[in-house]
């Protein structure tokens, strides 16, 4: 299949990361012309936009501006998609790089698949879904979500019990149980990481309650409940499927913690918690909503006004720390803090939900298999952020997206378009140099010959 | 050029026509004003209609795919969706439409978010009501849409960027080395921008100007790029691809055989704004020792024409204005920012000698390096008072409007970071003084700024939190007082307690203003936001365009930027010159005018109200074995205004994609009274 | 008037063992955190607040540092390591020497060296006293106390009764700064300084009981979110040391006698328990110092092993000289015994009304002084409503 | 909004794609409500429409019309100038008709001009209130319906 | 007689490849049981009279969270409906048409 048809063609760029950075990086460069393969190591591209609700600060549903721009790549000629793929080495050789890639097995023939969803119909086993945050329900055979690229199933062995339906499901016979891990390598000149992030893990503070309390859910979770496609279909609480009336955002709860090893800030959570905010008063009009934090950072093109925005909406302000989460005998969680505006007072109050604007960490570490080192806060290292904020210490390979830092979407999306601005002039340049180096071969050829 | 495309019209009007209509959801925003599903059931029995559908989200690869699937197995032939601004995803399905083998113009796109589920909250029927007769309208046009070919333009492989800064040299640099000629043009006499005014600066604490000098060299090594100086461009014409670009340049005055000489020359003084104002310079001089062109320039506004003595002659120095013109394929506008200036009076600026703001603080530092002891109005400084968000985030109605009457209700991004920096700056060259940080909320938002903020904190600066509609005032301290100036402000930290700070010099961490280009704004027909930067088409579909086609923007022209985020925005632009040139052609959407020659007598009130060279022509054709006069349009040359359309008598000439016919079936389905359709459930 | 701003109590602060306190940035997360926070206590976010801005005044007045029983959750949980903790014991220490009047506290807290120089001095008082008595007698001034050598005869080498002399001597004297510190406490913190509205005499005595309590008990430490052992520790710490006190300031005549009593008598068995106690805690205050065990004890100032120290060498000096004695070791216990005096009496000096010791009336008294505080607002707001009332 | 029940005046906005219509999608970002009797169609310049057309939508049932040009923001040489004086050549024809002239009216509206593009909405909706249906004062030069 | 053949291969196969993943498959049968029986029981609770969330956990003796997930599931696929409100809380049913 595809890997034939690279034998044939020759790519120029690898983007390693189908996220939102990854996929701007990679139609950049397609549009320039240069061929890109993009490898995913998820079933679908999209990365953790595609799970978001609206965004900040335009609130435009988030699927409006990621779905657009995955089909784009999924239909480009200039782009190869390669999901549920990892990158398991990269060889340096003077064409370039040379890169291992594991495809991993979705246990059915990729390209007869037609996302029909049969087998998922059929399959017995309820799984908690994981592009849900668990709180919603899948199968052990799926299409990841309901606007995957490419809408092809993955089945999960882990959780498959082998009864052999959605084979006898399957309307084109795709599905192959005995399927194997394959290798297959890609040879470019230049790669660009967009390996994005991960969160704060919900349990990682046990003042907040060290994820045993289940409603206390994080930033990630609320925009699942948010999104029109999300678990319930409305905004319930995960612990017994109450309508929040009273809903608390706790600021920093993964950043600006030395208590938890980050010392950075998200940069996002403010503002997505703000964005949260605005949503819930559109779909609970009568909810109270308060944000204890400790730094508006609403530092971005319209997201002053944003903040202001919400504030007149009635979302309260509460400056303080939320030291504690406790939870009482219905299971609302009791936030425990000192209003640090309002004379000093501690208070305890009641809510029925919580929100853990968790913060972002970096999601892969770059120096087994790329050889580039991590700065001081995990992110991928940059030497010259003030010259050349998407390249890495290693020459032909660049960075973007959250994967050098937190950064918002808007910040991403044009960082994805610099790194695909650098591999483009980095190509440039090499094969520029290579001409020059020929004509100077050519001539001295003919020097030989005089 | 392509050929006007009308012939073709005709044949194509006999095929049946069979529309697919789909109603997007978008994810809920549309959904939840509008009853998506009622205006599907309303447009599934308009004549011609085939099908109708709704979809979470039209503009997925599952919604596109059913558009595509309608296509190909229901022969639909004309399609339209209803969903958010035709600016967001007209295109996207103009492609979609493609893609299943259909012209893209016959695809029609209904705003149905931006103009009707988004302001239309707690009326629901009548949203949907709207949305109805919006549709319908839609549908109407949708049926006289013909096949359109764009125009084809051979792009100038040639960019021209209007700011010699950061942002600017960067994006030439980028551009040049994706093999595109650039022009880069800057106003002032020597490149860099704000960022050469800059000392060290985060998040490396790095030489600001060193960085830049390397930047520099690059772009004026590089053969592709071509710079300008002393620049400005005063008139633009033409489109994509090929713009016609008018540029006046003023003389430098110097030749390098007496560069050295001159700057030595007695001659007379004026502030230098490079120093805001700190110091004086001569009026002839180079911006700073470093800088780029090495050749001193002539201040032309403050130079009297009177004989300066260099090298013992009196030397009278001309200015030369040089006017050119230039053809570029894509203009970038990097115009950058300038200093929020503080009225008079402002938390005691220009009425205190000891309030100074952040920008002339750090060029004050950069004067002398090497000083151990920091002295200001002839004081030595101990207490140092820093205040945040001077000309940002300020309120209208709340705060005093700044001298322009314009309130800057936006934060300006980098000045948090920047005056922590600084504090850090002054704690370690002037280890005795103190520190104190009037502020809101503290925003060190990007990758080490935190690290600034921990430093200051360690380095015992004092922060101080005031709330933002309670300002701190800085006043004169009464007399015998330790301490020239007092800043006071209620410390939301402290229950709200007023405080005072005795300060030597207090530091104001102004703002970010765009430019003044309203000029080249308006030359250029490109939009500012409601913050007064330039606007982008949308900050994450297309962050770095504007709304004309080829005109794109770099760095804190747009917006307040860091210099790291300026140098990623300009690659960024760099990358969108790269692709619109990259292929030496440009597509033009065909909306321009043509004639039917049947209808057309000839009388040429088209050409008189024409405003465009070369855009109608009058043609001697010969019809029936009679020579006539008809017009005959140039697609390249027509803008599309249609303004000849209203002049002519006969109906003959129209703009394509847009006729008038397709107006007059809109308003009649939009003077319907489809109030009884809604006679269902809410 | 507007608070002005003063830097240089934070550099102060830093002098009495404050450490990263400048690294707060007020989130209050360590005022949420501290179970006995409350509407009416909250701390250590506003201590700390006072010391960044320099509050002199207001800190001077604050009860709020004797409220803390380090506990630690403050700091273990600070988002940005700023250890309140330590900021509140550092407000302690230096409001211990702020109540100390003649300054000698805040001398001996700010600086090491005049820690030892301290030290040294008043340890040279017993054996100056003790070598003027002996070449006194033999220049025959007078006929007191030969040194006995073939048998242990302590109220021979320092009779008993000029010794009790002398500790109570020092001890009034010290009793009396004591008194005065206290005085001031009361004046610096009940507002009786700045003219503030009396709170009438009723309430002090209706609130007496706390004052109680809290001396023999300090209950309030049970409400800390710790385990127990702490506060069963100090407990017992506190009964060995008041039991040792009152041996030898109160009955040193019953105490150092050269007979020596069968086991169950109670000199024997209450020096036994006291001395027991005393060397378990001390000796497990010093090595918790040394490991840095827990939060509470992660930093250690130079004046907090002082008195620990004091307590374990005292305690091991007595035991010793007790062993000797027992022995029948004339000279090693006389030695012993002036190496005895000497470190008790520099104990007594050096933390009596200006050290940590002190903390043992500060503490009580605070608790006394809110819980009277808010009892008389109670009492005003009554009084109001029934003014109000009546009009 | 009990009120919506029954058919209004409708309001028709002829709306520049470089200003009036990119200023209302402002107004949609910014979720600011206005009535629903109002429609927008994108037009590149309005200098397209003659006389005709414009008392054709009158005839057709249109309310009022508000034409949102660019003015001198216009991308189109001569196009608002043109725009104007179309519209001005209307307004007698309107008279002759028996339709208030206020009916139509022509607004500069930029891409960020929301608070305009409200404020012109809003006074029309009002007058709209005062004078009602179109139909009701027109004289119809022909027999229609 | 090929189609036999071809039963029996499969079947062959299918053995084989539950001897390879022994571990999962016995493990996700354990759940699947477990499910089976929760989904019966929830079923059961809800067929005569719409309940929230709370009450089936109450009559079920369930954690309320986890009787959220598997009616979230059941929903998902069909089985289970919202049918209104009670106070805060979505009365949930049988849907009409059984799965």
């Amino acid at each position: 299949m595809m890997e034939k048809l690279l034998n044939t063609l020759k790519i120029d760029a690898l983007v390693v990361g189908g996220g939102i950075a990854g996929m701007q990086s990679a139609l950049d460069l397609a549009d320039q012309g240069y061929q890109v393969a993009m490898v995913e190591k998820e079933a679908s591209i999209g990365g953790k936009m595609i799970a978001l609700s609206k965004v900040f600060p335009t609130l435009d549903c988030c699927s409006c501006i990621t779905t657009p721009k995955m089909s784009a790549v999924a239909h480009h000629e200039n782009i190869h998609l390669f999901t549920y793929c990892e990158v398991q080495s990269v060889e340096e050789n003077t064409n370039g790089f040379k890169t291992t890639v594991l495809q991993k097995p979705r246990y059915l023939d990729a390209d007869a698949c037609t996302g029909c969803r049969m087998c998922e119909y059929v399959c017995p086993i309820d799984l908690r879904n994981p592009f849900d945050l668990n709180m919603g329900a899948t199968r052990a055979v799926r299409v990841p979500f309901s606007t995957a690229v490419p809408q092809i199933a993955v089945l999960d062995m882990e959780n498959c019990i082998l009864c052999g339906k959605c084979e006898k499901a399957c309307p084109v016979g795709c599905i192959d149980f005995s399927q194997q891990p394959k290798l297959f390598t890609l040879q470019t000149d230049t790669i660009i990481l967009a390996t994005g992030f991960e969160t704060t893990k919900r349990d990682a503070k046990k003042e907040y309650g060290a994820g045993e309390l289940h409603n206390v859910i994080d930033g990630l979770m609320m925009e699942r409940l948010l999104a029109p496609t999300g678990p319930y279909g409305r905004i319930i609480r995960p612990g017994d499927g109450k309508e929040p009336d009273s809903i608390a955002y706790v600021q920093c709860a993964g950043s600006r913690d030395k208590t938890l090893g980050v010392e950075y800030c998200s940069r996002v959570c403010c503002m997505y918690a703000i964005k949260q905010a605005m949503l819930i008063s559109g779909s609970l009009p009568l909810a109270d909503i308060t944000i204890y934090y400790m730094d508006i950072r609403a530092f971005g093109k319209g997201y002053e006004q944003f903040f202001q925005n919400a504030r007149a909406m009635g979302v309260e302000f509460v400056r303080g720390k939320v030291a504690k989460i406790t939870q009482d005998d219905h299971q609302n969680p009791v936030v425990r803090f000192e209003s640090t505006d309002n004379g000093s007072k501690v208070s305890e109050r009641t809510h029925d939900l919580v929100v853990l604007s968790t913060g972002m960490l970096p999601s892969y570490d770059t120096k087994p298999v790329y050889r580039i080192p991590a700065g001081d806060d995990g992110f991928v290292y940059v030497p010259e952020p003030n010259s050349a904020p998407c390249v890495t210490d290693r020459e032909g390979i660049f960075v973007t997206g959250a994967a050098a830092g937190p950064m918002d979407i808007v910040d991403s999306i044009v960082m994805a378009g610099a790194a695909a601005m650098e591999s483009a002039a980095y190509m440039s340049e090499k094969q520029d140099q290579a001409e020059i180096h020929e004509q100077a071969e050519e001539s001295e050829m003919e020097v030989a010959h005089v | 050029m392509s050929e006007s495309t009308n012939p073709k019209k005709k044949e194509e009007k006999d095929e049946e026509v069979r529309i697919g209509v789909y109603t997007c959801y978008c994810g809920g925003n549309i959904s939840d004003a509008v009853d998506c599903e009622h205006v599907k059931k309303v447009m599934t029995d308009l004549p011609n209609v085939v099908v109708s559908r709704t979809d979470m989200s039209m503009c997925s690869d599952a919604g596109q795919a059913l558009i595509e699937k309608d296509i190909k197995e229901k022969g639909i032939n004309r399609v339209i969706v209803g969903a958010c601004a035709p600016s967001l995803h007209e295109q996207t399905f103009r492609g979609t439409v493609a893609r299943a083998g259909l012209n893209p113009y016959l695809y029609h796109h209904v705003g149905l978010r931006e103009q009707d589920s988004w302001v239309s909250h707690g009326d629901y029927r009548g949203a949907t009501c709207k949305a109805l007769n919006l549709m319908t309208a839609g549908v109407a046009k949708t049926r006289l849409l013909a096949p359109l070919e764009p125009i084809r333009l051979e792009a100038e492989k040639h960019a021209l960027v209007i700011g010699g800064g950061v942002a600017g040299l960067r994006t030439a640099l980028d551009t040049a080395r994706r093999g595109i000629q650039v022009t880069l043009i800057e106003k002032s006499p020597f490149l860099g921008g704000r960022m050469a005014q800059l000392g060290k600066v985060f998040p490396t604490d790095e030489d600001a100007c060193a960085t830049l000098d390397k930047l520099i060299q690059k772009v004026a090594s590089h053969p592709k790029v071509t710079i300008f100086t002393q620049a400005e461009v005063t008139g633009v014409s033409g489109y994509v691809g090929d713009y016609q670009i008018k540029i006046l340049q003023q003389s430098r005055g110097i030749n390098n055989d007496i560069a050295e000489a001159v700057l030595d020359a007695d001659m007379p003084k004026v502030p230098d704004a490079f120093n805001y104002g700190l110091t004086e310079r001569k009026v002839i001089y180079k911006a700073y020792p470093g800088c780029y062109p090495p050749t001193p320039a002539v201040d032309w506004a403050h130079y009297n024409g009177e004989p300066i003595i260099v090298n013992g002659q009196p030397t009278i120095f001309y200015n030369k204005p040089k006017n050119f013109d230039l053809k570029v394929g894509a203009i970038v506008v990097a115009t950058g920012f300038k200093p929020y200036e503080p009225r008079a009076g402002e938390y005691g600026y220009k009425e205190l000698p000891e309030v100074v703001t952040l920008p002339q603080l750090i060029r004050y530092l950069e004067l002398d390096k090497t000083t151990r002891t920091l002295t200001w109005a002839g004081r030595a400084v101990n207490d140092i008072a820093l205040i945040h968000c001077v000309g940002s985030r300020d309120t209208e109605g709340v705060h005093e409007p700044q001298a322009d009457g314009q309130v800057n209700n936006y934060c300006s991004r980098v000045c948090c970071t920047a005056t922590l920096h600084m504090a850090n700056e002054l704690r370690e060259r002037f280890p005795d003084t103190n520190i104190y940080d009037f502020y809101e909320d503290i925003r060190t938002y990007g990758r080490g700024h935190e690290t600034y903020y921990q430093k200051a904190l360690e380095g015992m600066v004092r922060f101080l939190r005031y709330r933002g509609i309670e300002r701190p005032e800085v006043v004169a301290a009464p007399e015998g007082d330790t301490h020239p100036v007092l800043v006071r402000a209620k410390d939301s930290l402290s229950q709200g307690e007023e405080m005072e700070v005795a300060a030597d010099l207090v530091v104001l961490a102004v703002g970010m203003m765009p430019t003044q280009v309203d000029e080249l704004v308006q030359m250029l027909k490109i939009s500012r936001g409601v913050d007064r930067f330039l606007a982008e088409v949308h900050p994450k579909l297309r962050p770095v365009e504007t709304a004309v086609n080829g005109v794109i923007l770099a760095g804190t022209a747009q917006g307040p930027m860091t210099i790291q985020e300026s140098v990623a925005a300009a690659s960024a632009a760099a990358v969108k010159v790269a692709v619109l040139l990259g292929q030496g052609e440009v597509q033009l959407d065909p909306f321009v005018a043509y004639v039917d020659p049947e209808k057309c007598d000839g009388n040429g009130a088209c050409i008189e109200v024409c405003k465009y060279e070369d855009a109608i022509k009058m043609e001697t054709v010969t019809i029936n074995g009679k020579d006539v006069k008809r017009a005959v349009v140039t697609p390249a040359n027509c803008a599309g205004c249609g303004g000849c359309v209203s002049a002519c008598p006969n109906r003959a000439i129209d703009i394509q994609g847009w006729t008038l016919d397709q107006y007059d079936a809109m308003v009649d389905a939009i003077a319907l009274d489809l109030w009884d359709l809604m006679e269902v459930p809410a | 008037m507007a608070t002005r701003v003063d830097p240089t109590l934070l550099k102060e602060m830093k002098k009495y063992g404050a450490v990263g306190v400048e690294k707060c940035f007020n989130c209050g997360n360590c005022t949420a955190i501290c179970p006995l926070t409350s509407d009416e206590y909250a701390f250590p976010r506003n201590m700390i607040r006072m010391v960044q801005i320099g509050n002199t005044e207001k800190l001077t007045q604050s009860l709020d540092p004797w409220l803390c029983y380090y506990c630690g959750d403050c700091s273990a949980t600070c988002p940005k390591g700023a250890e309140p903790g330590e900021t509140m014991m550092a407000a302690r220490r230096w409001l211990t020497a702020k109540y100390d009047i003649s300054g000698h506290g805040a001398r001996l807290y700010t600086s090491s060296k005049a820690t030892w120089k301290a030290i040294v001095g008043y340890a040279l008082i017993p054996l100056i006293l003790l070598v003027i008595f002996h070449v006194s007698r033999t220049l025959g001034l007078h006929n007191y106390g030969d040194i006995v050598t073939d048998r242990v005869d302590i109220n021979a080498f320092a009779p008993t009764m000029w010794v009790w002399a002398i500790v109570l001597i020092d001890f009034t004297l010290l009793g009396g700064r004591l008194l005065r510190n206290v005085i001031n406490m009361f004046q610096l913190t009940m507002g009786t300084k700045s003219g503030k509205e009396t709170i009438p005499l009723s309430v002090y005595i209706a609130e007496l009981k706390t004052l109680l309590t809290h001396a023999f008990t300090q209950k309030r430490w049970l409400d800390c979110g710790e385990d127990r052992s702490r506060w069963i520790k100090h407990l017992f710490l506190v009964t060995g040391y008041g039991t040792m006190l009152v041996l030898i300031v109160g009955l040193l005549w019953w105490f150092q006698t050269d007979e020596i009593y069968p086991i169950y008598h109670p000199q024997r068995w209450l020096g036994y328990y006291a001395a027991i106690v005393l060397l378990y805690t001390s000796g497990e205050a010093l090595i918790g110092r040394i490991q840095k065990k827990g939060e509470a004890l992660k930093f250690s100032h130079h004046s907090d092993w002082l008195f620990p120290a004091f307590l374990f060498v005292g305690t091991l000096t007595g035991i010793l000289l007790h062993a000797f004695r027992y022995a029948g070791w004339a000279w090693p216990t006389y030695i012993i015994y002036t190496i005895h005096a000497m470190i008790l009496i520099a104990m007594l000096d050096t933390e009596v009304g200006i050290g940590k010791w002190t903390h043992m009336l500060y503490r009580p008294l605070a608790v006394y002084f809110q819980a009277v505080k808010v009892r008389a607002e109670e009492y005003n707001k009554k009084t109001a409503a029934a003014l109000a009332a009546a009009n | 909004m009990a009120e919506n029940k029954k058919h209004k005046p409708k309001i028709l906005i002829l709306a520049t794609i470089s200003g009036g219509y990119a200023g209302a999608d402002s107004v949609g970002q910014l979720h600011t409500d206005y009535p629903t009797n109002t429609y927008i169609l994108p037009v590149l310049c309005p200098c397209i429409f003659p006389e005709e057309f414009y008392l054709r939508c009158f005839e057709q049932g249109i309310d009022a019309i508000l034409v949102m040009y660019s003015g001198t923001d216009s991308p189109y040489k001569g196009g608002p100038e043109r725009t104007a004086v179309m519209i001005n050549q209307t307004y007698p024809l309107m008279k002759e008709r028996g339709i208030d002239t206020r009916r139509l009216r022509l607004a500069a509206i930029c891409t960020v001009c929301t608070k305009p593009f409200l404020k012109e909405v809003t006074q029309m909706d009002t007058l709209l209130k005062g004078i009602g249906f179109v139909r009701d004062e027109m004289t119809i030069p022909e027999a229609v319906q | 007689m090929n189609k036999k053949v071809e039963a029996r291969a499969r079947a062959e196969k299918m053995k084989q490849l539950r001897k390879e993943h022994k571990v999962t498959v016995k493990r996700t049968q354990g759940l699947l049981k477990e499910q089976k029986r929760i989904h019966r029981d929830i079923c059961l609770t809800i067929r005569d009279t719409p309940k929230t969330i709370p009450e089936i956990a109450e009559v079920m003796e369930m954690p309320s969270h986890e009787v959220l997930w598997h009616i979230t599931a059941l929903k998902k696929y069909d089985v289970v409906a919202e049918e209104g409100m009670c106070g805060e809380y979505v009365l949930y049913t049988r849907a009409e048409e059984e799965a």
